[in-house]
């Protein structure tokens, strides 16, 4: 009973990875940008919808601010930054969008202050149910791993199925050749920046709800999003999706199982703080194996 | 009538270093007009001001009596120019058949169409572009332009790399293109198969016209003094 | 005749369902231009990097002055003494000419690892190199870098750095392409002064530079050699006509 | 060449003379941020050979400064305690001569940038960003939860180790030692990067097949570098642990590898004197926006923000007016 | 001639908001003090929360500003790279926050002095209260750091029922289904857990949904007045131990919490309060001695005589205090979350460290 939970939990937390990184397998995957603003993105997506939600007393609308704000958000920063670096090396990239990071991290202190906000839940979603097998699970956990699937289906029609994802691809293999051949590729990218923002603020509205929203929030999920990213490969929604559940499964079971192992070989309390320093290695240890044996990620194409 | 393309004494520059001086050139419709010139010369860089990769510094671009001198890369080809670039520069990651649909707009030209040209594409549908041959590469860049439907055709060193049979097949299509209507604009190093399809010659020199006239006009003492034949 | 300086047997190397080179077995003997053409995507770059050692074929062998040199990496074989030119320029952007073919002889000499003595200023290097650029035909170019080169020329150094490796064997990818009238002109002067230096292994399209300098063709069609002879032989080879010369003979 | 050689000449002239000046005034603490900007562009150094030079992107050269921060801190706590570091298989006891840590610090550095890049390398691009990332996260966690040193709380040694002749706890002699060890990283730099070995470490950044084909394998000429840049970075972590006396996984973190690649790419990627002068205008604008607002994060980030976009090339860039040279 | 204080505090990023709170509590007890307040000259800088940036900046404090006292670091990690080096240098550190066990017993210092606490105090209040409350079994979780280990150390030094299950948590971990999942799993009577900030906000809001219900213990940071916003409804009931509250019955915190909303339109959290004290207590050393006659003001600060918001407030002889630590539980007072007392968990709590304090 407990292993199921856990692996449920596994399942959910890999999802609600998923949800982080969608937005940045849009932008950094198929449109081969490093954003490290992403986490910020995030974050003003978290805290629209706590401002909004707080103010009109509806969560629904909170949610609506927070994609509205995170793609305008993105739009700006695509038109304003990002589209002057397409031609620049990716090293001036990361030192843009760390500028932006502390740009947005002060930026969303001083508007919204120093203390984290309250995002509360509707009545609709809160609270538990019982599955089939007698497990008590929170409906809005449930909720995260339904949005976290329909997004994977939805990018994954997008960037496969679409002229649109073929367009966004071929920019990024040779900007200039796919505006010589009629594509507005500089509309394309903002649009497409913009909702890779949008999803970000979406995460950030979701899993805010459940966590924390607070100045610095985005930051773990920043580097988790980009882990999950990249060892799944890098432009493949396939690979962002099992890199996100892989990741999830074994950061939940290497919580759940690893002090418990360790303490049939040793005494519990080292057992314990060593398992549990072992499992928040586990993922990078995890990332670092993928990668040595496949340098290219699960399902990367590119070398 | 106005001339499909007008082009009157361009100049552009790379950074600091000019390139072109003083280029001037006129197309017809329906015509094929041969860019010729040494190595270095600015064909290529002629090229990239009439598709608007490389912003002219001085003088003017018409097509078809619009003066396009400042659109945007995109609006241009979207007024009908397909371009087959210098250097083939297919879509390395993406798929022929991708390639193929990434700008495709409706016409007459379609990818069954491009692969009857090019039936070598057609048994590579699915493989990526990185990995295709040279010649075969080549072969998706003008399928790739065609698929836009150009009215102007823009032809940089097409046959490059592409095996006798394969470019006698290239001419054969230009012929039939041009007695389809399209106009074409080409820059090749085979004198030979020019004088079959061009109507006209432009010579550029260091960045300048230094010679125009029709493709009969084009005697031995040009060729060699311009292009060292 | 010669022991052959390059020799191929049965080599084999397929992507998936395709089978880029099929069986092919071929020499190249001390001081001939051995000319290898073919339809596009018939294998012939395979095949040169089969030999060069970026991929490795799935079956046959090679040998390479008497050794075998199927187990060494492309680095090796390049210090052997195996040098090629790619189809597509392959030279370092950010250097000059003169840095560019420096690297190769550097990289000729085997001792890439000093790491205390100043390159540029280093005669064991810089000599050898304004030797190989004069060679190549780009005098005058030498601090000039790469990517500021014209076509053409960035084609020479290519040839400049080939040389530079004091190859035995040649192994040219279309060095024609791009060239123009007169640039490919000068270059067929240049490669055939060159077999009296090492054999060169041909990849080429331009038909006119391939039977004024080939003392032997091969024809590589869909993975398979099809014929090997003399240009009057294939020429003549009603297949080699149908399948890739076309009305060019 | 000479106009980049001038420009270098300046830079480090500027770092000195600003400390010097400041002693002379009796502003202590200025001497104290010199040294951080030494000790800050001595790691940019490091990290400049392999990510400018080499092009290798590592975002995990905090490892390597963290280790040379915790060899500094663990050889003195040791000595202070008088406990030896390790009995088996040999006996190291602590120490707390800077003489005798540094060496030790460039060798575990150095070490483990062997390690990490003997594996790291088999991958390129992107992915080499995050495996070496990965390697930096385990040993943040590791230090966070291992108790021993201090775990979270970090390890504090209240004196400076000493250095023969010199009194450590003035911020001018201190300065002094930053910047000379800056100056020799900077000077060994120079050289690497115009010797064979650099010539072909800055062509297997610009075409690895090119390379290959001349018979240079990159492998190896990588590896080397990024060993070397370790142990530059992890001199260098030696270092902020004496001015601080103080060390803590902090050190470890993906900020301060951020950090640090900051720092190069402001002042210039592959520009010897870049990662110096991005260190220094960091620093410096860290402490005077500090003053200015609670909010001057927000402004820092607007000035970085306005040097990459209308500074390509970073500031070395600003007064060469080029990119970066080969 | 006054004193220069010099405060190390977190004014930007994440954590900002404990930093703020500090620094606003220590300038309205400076401001309501009049003349005697106006002779502390204060500097104050931003330690970013990084260790390294707080060093740099003591040492800016000591060799440039030439600053008498220190005190604002909120952190245990910054305490520990900052209290050794400037209390070697001679100069004072009052703490308003951070207290860790290193510098309570033999690392305790003649010029460090914790306001606050010790930081296992009120994990021990917490301990001692489940005993007291009757709860049996409990299931017990913090960080993976010392902060964390030493919580729940201090927990189970005054717990005597059956620790059922014991978990360290990662720092800065926001996602604790596996943790619920373990609690639902281990069949304990109640919970107690230590994570401070974000940590804390996101187990509470996850707790709630999860259906566990079972009762929740824990020390005041997760309660604090700046945090119990953003926890929300979720924290309702929690029963949390503190050594302050803001309904704690006694002129001093009256006119502390009055004169706090009133300058900054919102509630005290406990490090105002505490930082508050620490200001209070400075002032009541200046009125006695001349802080250039470091004995003499070291045993006036020792003796304590000032109003403290807690009542009555006294050091032990490793120079933290010794004071009542109470029970509170999460209530709502109209539309706010705050906190009330519901009882005393223990009297005149000292520390586990002074006997190990020898100098
Ligand atoms: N990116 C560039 N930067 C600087 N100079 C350039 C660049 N591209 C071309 N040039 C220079 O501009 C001039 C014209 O080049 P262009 O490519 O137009 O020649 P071309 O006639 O097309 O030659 P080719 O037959 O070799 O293709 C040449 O001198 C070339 O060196
Ligand atoms: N990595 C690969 N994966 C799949 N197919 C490949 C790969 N590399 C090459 N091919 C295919 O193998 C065939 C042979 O390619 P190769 O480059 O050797 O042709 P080529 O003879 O050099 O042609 P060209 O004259 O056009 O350059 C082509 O059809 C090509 O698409
Ligand atoms: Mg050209
Ligand atoms: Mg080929």
């Amino acid at each position: 009973m407990l292993l199921a939970e856990q692996a449920l939990n596994g399942l959910q937390y890999g999802m609600m990875l998923f949800l982080m990184a969608a937005g940045l397998t849009l932008v950094f995957g198929v449109m081969g940008l490093i954003n490290l603003a992403h986490g910020s993105l995030y974050m003003i997506g978290a805290f629209a919808c706590a401002a909004v939600a707080a103010a009109t007393g509806s969560f629904w609308l909170g949610m609506a601010a927070s994609l509205a704000a995170a793609a305008a958000a993105g739009a700006v920063v695509e038109m304003a930054v990002i589209r002057r670096l397409y031609a620049r090396d990716h090293l001036d990239q990361v030192l843009a969008t760390f500028a932006l990071i502390l740009f947005f991290s002060e930026g969303t202190r001083w508007v919204f202050g120093s203390f984290p906000l309250y995002l509360t839940l509707p009545s609709a979603l809160s609270g538990a149910v019982t599955l089939p097998g007698g497990l008590q699970y929170p409906v809005f956990r449930l909720v995260i791993i339904a949005v976290g699937a329909a997004v994977a289906l939805g990018l994954w029609l997008l960037i496969t199925r679409t002229r649109l994802g073929i367009r966004i691809r071929a920019g990024e293999a040779d900007r200039e050749m796919i505006g010589a051949l009629g594509v507005d590729i500089a509309r394309l990218y903002t649009i497409v920046f913009a909702l890779g923002a949008a999803l970000a603020g979406l995460a950030g509205a979701l899993v805010g709800s459940i966590q924390s929203v607070q100045v610095g929030m985005g930051e773990p999920v920043l580097i988790l999003a980009f882990v999950v990213i990249v060892i799944g490969g890098i432009g493949s929604v396939k690979g962002a999706l099992v890199g996100a559940l892989l990741v999830g499964m074994t950061d939940t079971l290497g919580k759940a199982l690893l002090p418990g192992l360790l303490a049939t070989v040793m005494d519990p309390s080292s057992a314990n703080t060593i398992g549990s320093a072992l499992a928040s290695m586990m993922i990078y240890i995890l990332m670092a194996v993928i990668l040595i044996a496949r340098p290219q990620g699960l399902y990367g194409a590119r070398a | 009538m106005t001339a499909l393309l007008q082009i009157d004494r361009l100049t552009a520059s790379y950074g600091s270093v000019q390139a072109l001086f003083d280029l001037s050139l006129t197309l017809e419709e329906g015509q094929v007009v041969a860019l010729m010139g040494r190595n270095g010369m600015g064909k290529t860089t002629t090229i990239r001001c009439i598709t608007r990769l490389l912003p002219a510094t001085g003088g003017s671009l018409r097509l078809a009596g619009q003066d396009v001198t400042r659109l945007s890369a995109p609006r241009v080809a979207q007024l009908g120019v397909g371009l087959v670039p210098e250097g083939r520069r297919c879509f390395a990651p993406l798929t022929v058949a991708e390639n193929l649909l990434v700008a495709a707009r409706p016409g007459p030209w379609d990818t069954a169409r491009v692969c009857a040209l090019f039936p070598r594409l057609a048994e590579r549908m699915t493989q990526v572009a990185r990995t295709l041959s040279g010649g075969e590469q080549q072969m998706l860049a003008i399928g790739r332009a065609l698929m836009t439907n150009p009215r102007l055709l823009i032809l940089d060193e097409a046959t490059e790399g592409l095996a006798p049979v394969v470019r006698q097949e290239i001419w054969r299509g230009v012929r039939q293109l041009k007695a389809d209507g399209l106009s074409i604009l080409l820059v090749d190093k085979s004198l030979k198969e020019i004088a079959t399809v061009a109507d006209s010659a432009v010579i550029v020199e260091r960045g300048a016209t230094v010679w125009t006239g029709g493709i009969d006009g084009l005697t031995p003492e040009l060729t060699d003094r311009y292009l060292g034949v | 005749m010669h022991e052959p300086i390059l020799e191929l047997t049965g080599l084999r190397k397929s992507f998936g369902a395709l089978v880029a080179t099929d069986d092919v077995s071929l020499t190249l003997r001390p001081g001939e231009i051995h000319a290898l053409i073919g339809p596009n995507g018939a294998g012939k770059s395979t095949l040169i990097r089969q030999i060069t050692g970026e991929i490795r074929p799935d079956q046959g062998s090679i040998r390479f002055e008497g050794q075998v040199i199927d187990g060494l990496d492309a680095a090796a074989r390049a210090r052997l003494g195996l040098a090629r030119s790619f189809q597509v320029s392959s030279v370092i952007p950010d250097f000059t000419v003169l840095q560019n073919v420096m690297l190769a002889v550097a990289g000729a000499s085997g001792n890439a690892f000093g790491l205390l003595r100043p390159a540029l200023s280093d005669h064991r290097l810089t000599e050898p190199a304004a030797f190989h650029i004069e060679q190549a035909g780009l005098s005058g170019r030498a601090g000039v870098k790469a990517a500021e080169l014209a076509h053409g020329e960035r084609r020479k150094l290519e040839i400049a750095m080939a040389l530079a490796l004091r190859p035995r064997a040649f192994l040219l990818d279309e060095p024609m392409a791009g060239m123009g009238l007169e640039g490919g002109r000068q270059l067929t002067a240049i490669l055939s002064d060159l077999r009296t230096e090492a054999p060169i292994l041909l990849v080429e399209h331009d038909m006119d530079a391939v039977f004024a300098l080939a003392d032997r063709i091969s024809v590589l069609v869909y993975g398979r050699i099809i014929a090997t002879g003399t240009v009057d032989e294939i020429r003549a080879n009603p297949e080699v006509r149908r399948s890739y010369l076309g009305e060019a003979a | 060449m000479r106009r980049d050689m001038t420009i270098n000449l300046v830079i480090f002239g500027l770092l000195v003379a600003t400390a010097i000046g400041a002693h002379l005034m009796g502003e202590g603490f200025t001497v104290t941020l010199a040294t951080k900007a030494a000790i800050f562009g001595l790691a940019g150094v490091g990290l400049n050979l392999a990510l400018g030079y080499g092009g290798l992107v590592s975002f995990g050269h905090a490892a390597f400064f963290g280790i040379g921060g915790y060899v500094t801190g663990i050889f003195a706590s040791h000595a202070a305690s008088g406990q030896p570091i390790l009995t088996l298989p040999f006996t190291l006891a602590g120490s707390n001569e800077m003489l005798g840590i540094w060496p030790m610090a460039m060798v575990a550095a150095g070490l483990a940038a062997l390690v990490i890049g003997a594996l790291s390398l088999r991958t390129t691009g992107v992915y080499f960003i995050m495996v070496t990332l990965a390697f930096a996260q385990m040993l943040f966690y590791f230090a966070i939860s291992w108790p021993r040193y201090g775990g979270e709380d970090g390890l504090s040694f209240y004196v400076r180790n000493t250095f023969p002749g010199l009194n450590t706890f003035d911020p001018i002699q201190y300065f002094a030692i930053c910047a000379t060890l800056l100056g020799l990283a900077l000077l060994f730099t120079a050289v690497v990067t115009q010797s064979r070995f650099g010539l072909a470490l800055q062509a297997a950044r610009q075409n690895s097949q090119r390379t290959v084909a001349v018979g240079i394998r990159p492998y190896g000429i990588r590896l080397t570098a990024f060993v070397l840049s370790g142990m530059i970075v992890g001199l260098a972590g030696a270092l902020y642990a004496d001015l601080n006396r103080f060390v803590s996984p902090a050190m470890l973190s993906w900020h301060m590898s951020g950090e640090i690649m900051v720092f190069v790419i402001l002042g210039g990627v592959g520009r010897l004197c870049g990662p110096v002068a991005g260190a220094a205008i960091f620093i410096l604008l860290e402490h005077l926006l500090g003053g200015v607002s609670d909010y001057w994060q927000a402004l820092l980030g607007l000035l970085l923000l306005a040097i990459v976009l209308f500074a390509p090339g970073g500031l070395i860039g600003i007064v060469t007016g080029s990119r970066r040279h080969a | 001639e006054g004193v220069k204080v010099g405060m190390i505090t977190t004014l930007s990023g994440g954590g900002a908001g404990l930093g703020v709170d500090t620094r606003d509590g220590f300038l309205l007890a400076l401001k309501q003090a009049g003349d005697a307040g106006a002779a502390v000259e204060l500097v104050i800088e931003d330690d970013q929360q990084k260790p390294d940036i707080a060093v740099q900046i003591a040492d800016k404090m000591i060799q440039s500003d030439n600053v008498d006292v220190l005190t604002g670091i909120v952190w245990s990690n910054l305490a520990m790279a900052v209290v050794p080096a400037a209390v070697a240098q001679n100069r004072f550190y009052l703490s308003t926050n951070a207290a860790p066990s290193a510098l309570a017993g033999a690392g305790c210092h003649p010029k460090y002095f914790s306001v606050s606490y010790q930081n296992d105090n009120l994990h021990e209040a917490a301990g001692a209260y489940a005993s007291e409350a009757g709860i049996g079994k409990i299931f017990i979780m913090a960080p993976n750091y010392p902060a964390g280990q030493d919580s729940l150390a201090g927990f189970k030094r005054f717990f005597k029922g059956e620790v059922v299950n014991e978990v360290y948590t990662q720092v800065g971990q926001t996602d604790y289904a596996a943790e619920i999942a373990q609690i639902r799993a281990s069949g304990a009577d109640a919970v107690f857990f230590f994570l401070p900030g974000g940590m804390g906000i996101a187990f509470m809001k996850q707790y709630a949904e999860s259906g566990v219900g079972l009762p929740l213990v824990g020390p005041a940071f997760s309660f604090s007045q700046d945090i119990l916003p953003a926890v929300g409804d979720a924290a309702l009931g929690v029963k949390n131990t503190a050594q302050w509250s803001k309904d704690l019955d006694n002129a001093a915190n009256k006119a502390f919490v009055e004169g706090f909303q009133a300058e900054y339109g919102r509630l005290p959290s406990l490090y105002a309060a505490q930082a508050y004290d620490t200001a209070n207590l400075l002032l009541s050393a200046m009125a006695k001695a001349d802080v250039a006659d470091a004995d003499a003001f070291a045993g006036a600060l020792n003796a304590a005589e000032f109003d403290s918001v807690r009542g009555k407030f006294r050091f032990g002889p490793n120079r933290h205090p010794i004071q009542d630590i109470y029970i509170r539980e999460v209530v709502k007072e109209g539309d706010v979350l705050t906190n009330r007392i519901i009882g005393v968990a223990m009297t005149d709590r000292g520390d586990a460290y002074a006997d190990q304090c020898q100098n």
